[in-house]
């Protein structure tokens, strides 16, 4: 039916114009501007699942690809296409942004039609992100999705929330301008922005350790990586309920998903040279995040740190990968190993969007974040607790979640690179659960601790649908990986050969 | 020796503009509106039209000398002359209302503005050091005056006295740099100027000259430490003459570069790169390091043009086609960033109040969020956020200098762009997260809004297609 | 006979007074006019030495049109004078800061 | 065969679903009429798979349900083996559960949450048989970590109580700790056998047993690091020494959760585990030694603990974590089958007595303290008798089935040559005196001696509604059948026949059960065999120490306890590691978590480094804009600064400076 659609484009376009759709007609009126929000990202929605069924799972090349000349004057052109690995990562978007869109139904009450019209605008360009094959395409989009995640942290966001978005957004744009300089200087060597011509280049080691140093810059502040963290706290705690879900559902994605489309395939003898480095690096934000996750007495803050804990767990398993074959394992390991990794970014996406969602739906009733205002919510809110338990056990890597099945492949690769990352990064399993359910203890269970608590109410429909269906895509996904490791797994072995070939 | 005729249809777009200067001064004689609509009128229709007379004369012909070798007509000079027109015109577009609020809306200000436009055609055109020196002067003068157009104000008499001075004894540097010059070469001409460099001519001399033309054409720019005046003069200046201050001239002023620099000293690029790049990194370090301190508005935006043409330097600094070309696109794009800034300060200003500190945009969301939103896009352009056109001209620039191997600067400068991001993000601060108790409601005519939105939409437009402006900036420079 | 050089070092030291006028007088504002018209005279100084040594005339007709120039900036910069001084009632330059930092 | 086994553990998982998502619609009553019948339907059919497997001559059933993942040529797949050990498992679990949930009816009559917990035991059921039936080692682990969890909901069922949210917090980090060893163990196995599902890894196991791996800069086996590891896991489900803390906090639970989860079943899952691991522990006389060692350490110390307590669920779990104890150690003497045996038993004891304790306290409205009861024999005859039952085969009474199946233990490990043989022997030799000592004391605490009742749960006892005891009952009785015959039903097909043949592996040489089986002539000589065993005259001992000081002379136990007042502190404080815990690890972890966050993220990096350079940059910007004086003079020197620093350069580029 949608033979012949530029699929693509529509995915990328669609909510932006939609977007600015509903910011040109309805900032009056806020009914309109959300029934309107509400149909655009479920239109995109419709359409993310059309491109998921419309994906051939065997084939590793792109497919959907698109390509107009765009900058002629270099050569840049508007070129779309997913395969595996981005094709998930464009459904997740899609599913997220109408997370969101429902999530503001009554809640937002300021300047709703900016809201909506910032989220979708935001859905398109994140969806570029993922489709863009082109660097400087690339480059765009993911700059450009600075801008509404900067207004929707500084409108629509807690009391501190300028420090937060400034410092969100200049971390950021520093790690960014690196990467925009590595590109350019890729151009001048491969003679094109196109992604594919910037592979197998073989430059020189030094070089390429640059390169790499230029990439870490823009993905480790993306994803975040231990030590340039310390925005995302910030920006969580500060952001509104769906500005947290996003930035943790997509945003943190798009710094691993650069890690497999540029650091590991284009500088591969540096990301080999350099490996120490970043499993350094994410194994002590399994172990040294976890435990400071563990002490937060804020609820976001304590979901945001484990969110970069989770996210350490995935730039492992991308850097292990060396190690894997060099320790003896079969390239099936490491193939299980960037498996494990995505599964962990896309499981990242529901559990942390679930979680957010949970905090969210507290804070609209409660107005404080602070774990200690909480304490007995299950006597009031009964179905809720039954929710955030299980969204929390999934955090926790609970077998039958999708929480699990990352985690229990990352593990499982990272023992064949050697007993002690797989010990260190086993970890999670102590301090992730310590962490999650101390929460929940707090939290959740226990006596009525005060009036604001006795005064709870239980979530209402359009919550209970929000909870319930991340609900059921993260048990599914537990309960049944197997259809979507099929989709990532002939591009994440393209990649693992490109990686490889190196001398 | 024998006369020859010159081309005088080459020449048309001066020409044409020093008739209409004549036409207007008179028209505005009859003008009876007190509001000097003629004037107006005619200056608008006048630079349009140059536009396009100079795309027709200049675009695509061989480079063609006239007028004894002084004049030069190329794809450069139609380009020149149409942005800094265009330019012109747009941020005449916004003045209107601000001046009559002020008292100021007279047919001089046209005229003057017209003037300017004159001596920045003259500019673009130049092949010789005396057309250039008559172009910079044509101009200068004219914006000494428009500086101290406000004969009421305080502020403004003093930038006008300061900038004067200054700009005075830039021009004695670039003229006692241009004896030298010509003292080395034996020739006013450019051409020869070129010839007798890469003939290796009296290089002692010549590069000597070179040196203090460069400061001439660093002051004209405004680049560090030559930048001295800038913010005093943008600040005191009416807002209608700093918008038209902020962004044509520095086409001008990259003409300038071009020509004298760039056409006539090539062969002298190691000498003069090395001064550049302490100029650009200097100018990089100045421009935002001081407009993170600023509470003005517009100061802050001074500022931030001395970091753009810190900017715009690395991309000359390159030495190559490919960097001027950058740099052209840069100047072309920061003017019409520059003017929509400015545009929005006359927006929001109203009757005896400027809307001049950064305080006076708050809540500005609330009031109008569609002007709100092309501050966004502005500033976000500034910092060079993609989506908008202040990023490819970044973009350009860097890759320029990466081509010309000079990756280390291209870091130093990208440093420096997020630092200077803090300042732009500081004013959407303003805009977007300060909410007012009251938002009053914004008394801006609706002309004076669709010039704001045209503006943005162009930022915005040039920032998804940029591809025409390149070719353009491209094909202006024989790439 | 005096050589090029001369008249260059005669008009590198006018040139070099005339900049120090300007930074070194720090009350009225018209010797710093003075100052310029010292710069280009300077200036002038060099084209004519110059082209008399190169045996060009362009020199001396860019002469021209400097002198033009500059008498024509000269009136400008009196006029802004004259405004300065009808707002403050001074022209001593150092009584002009009301815009720093 | 394979869609029976699909329903067996559907059923539940289908009740559970419903009882828990729409328990408010259906209501309390077809909430309990669906889960009971849901684990009806599992247990008869596991009774019918036991008998297909036993007499029906049903081979071992190895298949794959579905394939959950796969990765290159690695299949994670989902599926089911059922052999003899399987069946018996679940035959236990299903029964076991089967009598709870009759029992649920009754205990949590008046509770709130009735649906809610009718749905966990359910789900429970469900994830016990996913662990028990898994032929590979990622439904292994999901069954593990899914009964953990529902432990971990069914602990803090009353989430109003703090004791019972820190415990089932505690329940589910500890198990924690030991699933990280088990998660590690399964990656040695993925590593080394090159798959996940039992039947070949065990192959490659057998295939390869003395290949080697380096760690901590030594070689060793890599069947022992494997064992080892997949053995932290056992220990973390199975309570034993030094991850025991969460199971006698655990008793905050309601009491049929103790019965099912904490005693009969779930953790048990360990002793499974290690049995159906045999082929791997086979190869590893070290891990073997391990087992033995932690398991017979847990016998004896736990047992100890066991005297000093006052509350009436936590003697009994203290008993079952001495008895897990006793499991290990015939694991570790290569006598799986006596460790499943045992396993099997204690389930329907163990079960009994905590159902029958669960009845008292019902009967005296929560009361758990023993001090306050007494001489209940009078108000709960049946209860009192059933649990008499249940102590007498805890104890070991000869033909009592605890009889059988402690006494084979004791006699494997006495058979046993391995390392630690000896002293696992002594210690559970001298469990059996602590044993019966512990025992009779709840026993004669609680039926006999004068009554010491509160004047509430007095009132109570009298006024209890008719009907709740009865479907409390019932559930005894089924239980306590079991608990006397089993042993002697079963002992000699499990033990000594070829029983297990099928799905234990035993090397020849160590096969201690084999060397007795020589000396065995049937259940009854074998019960007869107690006049002359040791261990037989060390029960009665132990029954008679408690009548002495419980019912003849109670006047002497205070002086006893000041004699001994150190000892009791030790056994009070349960050897002082939950203190450990408290203060290293949780106190500790909480402790390097508020450094790092305080120090590392807040001062350092974001201090130090991002604020600190913003406001270097903003210091440094503010102290240069004096440069910008406003003075004309001074724009004036500076742009001839400028100029002289350029003329600078143009010197020194005609100089060659650069």
């Amino acid at each position: 039916m949608l033979q012949g659609w530029p699929l693509l484009s529509l995915l990328i376009w669609l909510p932006i114009v939609g977007g600015v759709g509903v910011l040109l007609s309805s900032q009056n009126n806020p009914d309109r501007a959300r029934w309107l929000g509400l149909g655009v990202a479920g239109l995109v929605f419709a359409l993310a699942l059309a491109l998921w069924g419309g994906f051939e799972a065997g084939t590793a090349g792109m497919q959907f690809v698109e390509r107009t000349a765009w900058i002629d004057a270099f050569g840049i052109d508007y070129a779309l296409g997913v395969d595996g690995i981005a094709m998930p990562l464009v459904v997740l978007t899609a599913f997220a942004t109408l997370l969101v869109v429902i999530a503001a139904w009554e809640v937002v009450q300021y300047k709703p039609a900016q809201y909506l019209a910032a989220f979708l605008i935001m859905e398109g360009i994140m969806i570029g992100v993922f489709s863009a094959l082109d660097a400087i395409l690339f480059y765009v989009f993911f700059e450009a999705m600075l801008i509404p995640m900067f207004l929707i942290i500084g409108i629509w966001g807690g009391p501190n929330r300028i420090y937060a978005t400034l410092k969100f957004f200049l971390y950021t744009f520093l790690g960014s301008v690196m990467m925009l300089v590595a590109l350019i200087y890729l151009r001048t060597e491969a003679g094109s922005f196109a992604i594919a011509d910037l592979y197998g280049l073989n430059l020189p080691l030094g070089t390429q350790t640059l390169v790499f140093l230029a990439f870490l810059a823009a993905f480790a502040v993306k994803v975040p990586m231990f030590p340039v963290h310390t925005w995302l706290p910030d920006a969580h705690v500060e952001a509104p309920t769906g500005g947290s879900v996003i930035l943790a559902a997509i945003t943190l994605k798009i710094g691993g998903y650069g890690f497999l489309r540029f650091s590991l395939p284009i500088t591969p003898e540096a990301s080999l040279a350099l490996d120490w480095l970043l499993i350094g690096l994410s194994l002590i934000a399994v172990v040294y995040i976890g435990l400071v996750a563990m002490v937060q007495a804020d609820l976001k803050k304590l979901i945001a740190y484990s969110s970069i804990a989770h996210m350490g767990f995935v730039t492992l398993a991308f850097f292990l990968i060396f190690r894997i074959v060099a320790g003896g394992g079969t390239e099936d390991s490491a193939l299980l190993a960037l498996q494990g990794g995505m599964v962990q970014m896309i499981s990242h996406g529901f559990v942390s969007a679930a979680m957010f969602l949970c905090v969210g739906v507290l804070y609209d009733r409660m107005h404080t974040r602070r774990i200690a205002d909480y304490g007995g919510v299950a006597n009031r809110m009964p179905v809720f607790a039954g929710f955030f338990v299980l969204f929390a056990m999934a955090n926790a890597g609970l077998p039958g979640t999708s929480g699990f099945v990352g985690e229990f492949m990352v593990i499982l690769a990272s023992f064949q690179a050697g007993f002690w990352y797989a010990a260190v990064a086993g970890l999670t399993l102590i301090l992730g659960a310590a962490y999650s359910l101390w929460m929940i203890k707090r939290v959740v269970y226990g006596p009525v601790n005060n009036e604001a608590v006795e005064a709870l109410s239980d979530i209402n429909r359009r919550e209970l649908v929000l909870l319930g269906g991340l609900a059921a895509v993260i048990v599914l996904f537990g309960v049944y990986p197997a259809p979507l490791l099929d989709v990532m797994e002939p591009s994440l072995n393209a990649l693992l050969r490109i990686v490889l070939a190196t001398p | 020796m024998s006369f020859e005729m010159p081309q005088f249809a080459l020449a048309a777009p001066e020409i044409g503009l020093a008739i209409m200067v004549c036409v207007v001064l008179i028209a505005d004689l009859f003008d009876r509106s007190q509001q000097a609509r003629l004037a107006f009128v005619l200056t608008q229709l006048t630079l349009l039209g140059a536009m396009g007379v100079a795309i027709y004369t200049h675009w695509g012909s061989e480079p063609t000398l006239t007028f004894n070798g002084m004049y030069i007509s190329d794809s450069l000079a139609g380009l020149l002359k149409a942005a800094t027109a265009g330019l012109a015109a747009l941020t005449l577009a916004y003045s209107r209302d601000y001046l009559r609020e002020r008292g100021l809306l007279k047919g001089e200000f046209y005229l003057l503005a017209l003037i300017a436009t004159l001596g920045m055609f003259v500019m673009a055109s130049a092949a010789s050091l005396l057309v250039l020196y008559m172009g910079l002067e044509l101009l200068s003068l004219s914006l000494y005056a428009l500086v101290a157009f406000d004969r009421e104000s305080r502020a403004g008499s003093e930038a006008a006295m300061k900038y004067f001075i200054l700009g005075a004894l830039a021009s004695g540097m670039l003229l006692y740099g241009m004896s030298m010059l010509y003292g080395a070469a034996g020739s006013l001409l450019i051409s020869d100027i070129a010839a007798a460099t890469s003939a290796g001519d009296n290089l002692l001399l010549m590069s000597f000259g070179m040196t203090f033309a460069l400061v001439g054409v660093a002051f004209k720019f405004g680049a560090a430490p030559f930048h001295m005046w800038v913010p005093d003069v943008y600040q005191g200046a009416p807002t209608a003459v700093t918008a038209f201050l902020g962004s044509a001239p520095k086409v001008a002023a990259l003409a300038l570069f071009l020509r004298l620099l760039a056409e006539g000293l090539g062969d002298l690029h190691d000498q003069w790169q090395i001064m550049a790049i302490i100029l650009a990194v200097g100018s990089l370090a100045v421009g935002n390091l001081f407009a993170l301190v600023q509470t003005n508005f517009k100061r802050m935006l001074a500022y931030s043009t001395i970091s753009h043409i810190g900017f715009l330097f690395l991309g000359l600094i390159a030495g190559s086609d490919e960097g001027y070309a950058a740099a052209l696109f840069y100047a072309i794009s920061y003017g019409i960033m520059a003017a929509g800034a400015f545009g929005i300060i006359m927006l929001l200003s109203g009757k005896g109040f400027e809307a001049e500190m950064i305080d006076d945009l708050r809540g500005l969301n609330e009031r109008h969020s569609g002007v709100a939103l092309v501050v966004l896009l502005l500033m976000f352009s500034m910092t060079g956020i993609p989506g908008t056109i202040g990023f490819y001209a970044k973009w350009l620039v860097l890759q320029a200098l990466i081509e010309a191997g000079l990756v280390w600067l291209a870091i130093v400068a990208v440093i420096f762009a997020v630092i200077g991001a803090f300042y732009y993000l500081r004013v959407l601060k303003a805009v977007y997260f300060d909410r007012l108790q009251e938002p009053s409601v914004l008394g801006a005519s609706a002309a004076q809004k669709m010039v704001v939105f045209g503006n943005g939409a162009l930022v915005l437009g040039l920032g998804l297609f940029p591809d025409a402006l390149i070719t353009l900036c491209r094909t202006a420079l024989g790439l | 006979m005096l050589a090029l050089s001369d008249y260059l070092v005669l008009s590198a030291l006018l040139f070099s007074i005339g900049m120090a006028g300007i930074f070194l007088n720090r009350k009225n504002a018209i010797v710093l006019l003075m100052s310029i018209e010292l710069i280009l005279l300077a200036v002038n100084f060099n084209f004519i030495a110059f082209s008399h040594f190169l045996g060009d005339i362009h020199g001396q007709v860019f002469v021209f049109f400097i002198l033009t120039v500059a008498a024509a900036e000269s009136a400008i910069g009196l006029a802004i004078l004259v405004v300065l001084f009808r707002n403050r009632d001074t022209i001593n330059v150092g009584d002009l800061d009301s815009m720093k930092g | 065969m394979k869609s029976i086994y699909l329903l067996v553990v559907l059923a539940p998982l289908l009740g559970a679903a419903v009882a828990g998502l729409a328990g408010h619609v259906i209501g309390r009553n077809n909430a309990h009429r669906l889960t009971v019948g849901a684990v009806a339907i599992s247990a008869l059919l596991s009774l019918f798979v036991l008998y297909q497997h036993v007499w029906g001559g049903v081979g071992p059933f190895n298949e794959t349900i579905y394939r959950w993942a796969s990765v290159g040529a690695l299949n994670f797949e989902v599926g089911f083996l059922v052999d003899r050990l399987t069946a018996l498992m679940m035959v236990v679990v299903t029964s076991v559960s089967l009598a709870v949930h009759v029992y649920t009816i009754g205990y949590m009559h008046d509770d709130p949450g009735y649906q809610r917990f009718f749905s966990y035991i359910n789900l429970f059921t469900f994830s016990m048989l996913m662990l028990v039936m898994a032929n590979n080692f990622l439904q292994l682990f999901f069954g593990w970590e899914a009964v953990g969890l529902v432990s971990y909901l069914l602990i803090g069922f009353w989430y109003r109580k703090e004791t019972a949210i820190v415990a089932n917090l505690k329940a589910f980090l500890v198990n924690r700790v030991g699933d990280f060893g088990f998660l590690l163990g399964i990656a040695a196995v993925l590593m080394y056998y090159k798959s996940l599902d039992y039947a070949e890894v065990f192959a490659a196991a057998t295939a390869a047993p003395t290949m080697t791996l380096s760690i901590f800069g030594t070689e060793a086996l890599v069947a022992t690091v494997g064992a080892l590891l997949l053995f932290i896991g056992a220990m973390g489900k199975s309570a034993q020494v030094p991850l025991h803390v969460w199971l006698p906090d655990s008793m905050e639970g309601p009491t049929p959760i103790s019965a099912l989860i904490h005693a009969a079943t779930m953790v048990t899952a360990g002793i499974f585990l290690v049995a159906r691991m045999s082929p791997i522990f086979e190869l590893s006389e070290t891990a073997l030694s391990v087992v033995l060692v932690l398991g017979a350490i847990t016998a004896l110390f736990m047992g100890l603990v066991g005297l000093v307590q006052t509350d009436i669920k936590r003697v009994i779990a203290y008993s079952t974590l001495s008895q897990l104890g006793y499991m290990f150690v015939a694991l570790g003497a290569s006598a799986y089958a006596a460790g499943v045996f045992h396993l099997m038993t204690h389930a329907f004891f163990k079960a009994l007595l905590f159902l029958g304790a669960g009845a008292v306290i019902i009967a005296l409205h929560h009361e758990q303290d023993m001090r306050k009861m007494g001489n209940l024999r009078r108000y709960l005859p049946m209860t009192h008798i059933t649990m008499l039952l249940g102590t007498l085969a805890l104890v070991g009474t000869p033909f009592f089935s605890g009889y059988y199946s402690k006494d084979v233990i004791i006699e494997a490990v006495h058979a046993a040559d391995r390392f630690g043989a000896q002293f696992a022997w002594w210690a559970v030799l001298l469990g059996v005196f602590i044993t019966a000592l512990y025992s009779f004391r709840l026993y004669f605490l609680v039926f006999w001696g004068e009554e010491r009742l509160d004047p509430k749960a007095k009132a109570h006892i009298t006024h209890l509604p008719r009907y709740v005891l009865p479907v409390m009952q019932w559930p005894l009785v089924a239980l306590a059948i079991p608990s006397v015959v089993i042993g002697y039903l079963t002992i000699e097909p499990m033990l000594f026949g070829d029983f297990f043949a099928n799905s234990i592996v035993v090397n020849p040489a160590n096969d201690v059960l084999a060397k007795k089986g020589a000396d065995f002539h049937g259940p009854f000589a074998f019960g007869l065999h107690a006049a002359v065993n040791p261990a037989f005259w060390l029960t009665v001992a132990g029954a008679a120490t408690a009548w002495f000081f419980y019912i003849y002379r109670p006047q002497w136990l205070p002086a006893i306890n000041q004699r001994a007042a150190g000892l009791v502190w030790v056994l009070k404080h349960q050897y002082g590691f939950d203190a450990l815990y408290r203060v290293v690890f949780a106190g500790g972890g909480r402790w390097i978590g508020q450094a790092l966050w305080r120090g590392g993220d807040q001062r350092v990096i974001d201090g130090l480094i991002v604020n600190g350079t913003a406001r270097t940059i903003g210091r440094v910007a503010g102290a240069l804009r004096g440069v910008q004086s406003g003075y004309l003079y001074h724009y004036a020197f500076v742009m001839i600064v400028g100029l002289l620093l350029l003329l600078t350069l143009f010197v020194g580029s005609w100089r060659g400076w650069f």
